[in-house]
């Protein structure tokens, strides 16, 4: 099973209660990933509203996933 | 991508070239309301390292599409009080149509498309995310984009 | 309009205002070539009585068709060198859409209608007063408007 | 006859080779004192690729001109 480290930023990070964890999970998408966190930490936004990035670059929900792979759920941004 | 007030003066320099024949700034200040509320302040972050990427990418596409000389975007992370510049670009051309277009569209990518979030402090002790409706990434906004405040209390 | 060169930063401040979000500014900047020609400096004479109502209707222009906060305007008169800002337009806005659209507005009203003249010096020693080709004052131009020197030896 | 005072701007105060002049003119309108100076002068511009002024505010060029007026024919502008 492929070891995730995960970054929390906005809401997601005050909902996960923490700001960064590494994650050994049996998510082979980031989509599936995305799900049993939700699960686990209740976020309030559905992955429709979001992007991911996957290594710092944004990606498709379905990319599956590798281990030591970085993995940042991007929320709606309101820069500027 | 700056955690401190930076200086403007020395950004503008950068765009300072003798082919250039017209500048357009654009600044994002911290307003005093949002959406009637009483802002005190508000606190910006990023995920720094894709901001980054997407930031030159955003130039990257200006510098493509519009006939500019030169194109610098800063944007602030960390703590800002009312009158606090948030964002700032600028862009110089030889002709003026293009340095205000080119500007127009680096903001525009920027509030769309920048993984950056804004937490708002209000004058009650209140805070909250705020969180725009607008697709991100996907359309070339031309209005502000429709804001709402998810509220945490 | 002014005769030697103005702090730029304490115009910003006049449009600095909390209630505003957004801050466009253009400025125009003396090229070093116009129209292939090396350009070494040059001189704007303007009929100044004139210039003044007529940018202070340019600006109550603005404030009638946009929502802004506050707008200011400023051209020089007199000998400049390449580089040097001819002019200068600031616009401060609660929302960013109203500032980029009247900053535009203000800066080719100003082309159009600002009874103010343009002579240039070449490096070759030659001078030209440059002449538009719009017709001024009556269309708004969203372009740059086609300009060609006039010689006169 | 109208006495008028005039200023010349750009083009057309190299051309006069003066900035300006008081004069008595039998010219009752803009136009004909503009077509009047233009024979003296030689003034390369029509007035259909100018505007004028009178006592600093744009008229139209078959305005009456009065005793003292301030007439300042506006060449093409090139500001900015």
């Amino acid at each position: 099973m492929p070891r995730i480290d995960l970054e929390y930023f906005a809401q997601l990070g005050e909902e996960a209660g923490r700001r960064h964890e590494t994650r050994v999970t049996d998510a082979t998408t980031a989509a599936a990933l995305y799900d049993e966190l939700r699960g686990e930490y209740g976020f309030s936004l559905a992955s429709e509203r979001m992007r991911v990035a996957i290594n710092t670059a944004f990606r498709p929900w379905n990319e599956t996933l590798a281990d030591g792979d970085v993995v940042v759920f991007i929320p709606p941004v309101t820069g500027g | 991508m700056a955690a401190a007030p930076v200086g403007l003066e020395a950004l503008r320099e950068e765009l300072h070239l003798a082919r250039a024949g017209g500048y357009c700034a654009f600044e994002g200040w911290v307003r005093e309301t949002n959406e009637g509320r009483e802002v005190r302040g508000l606190a910006y972050e990023s995920y720094e390292p894709l901001a980054l990427t997407e930031g030159q990418a955003i130039l990257d596409e200006a510098h493509e599409r519009f006939e500019i000389s030169e194109a610098v975007a800063m944007h602030r992370t960390g703590s800002l009080k009312v009158g606090d510049v948030a964002v700032w670009i600028g862009v110089s051309a030889p002709h003026r149509d293009a340095a205000f277009r080119a500007c127009r569209y680096i903001i525009d990518q920027i509030k769309a498309r920048l993984p950056v979030w804004k937490k708002e402090h209000y004058c009650d002790g209140d805070t909250q995310w705020v969180a725009c409706h607008h697709t991100h990434g996907l359309e070339e906004n031309s209005g502000d984009g429709e804001c709402h405040g998810h509220h945490h209390p």
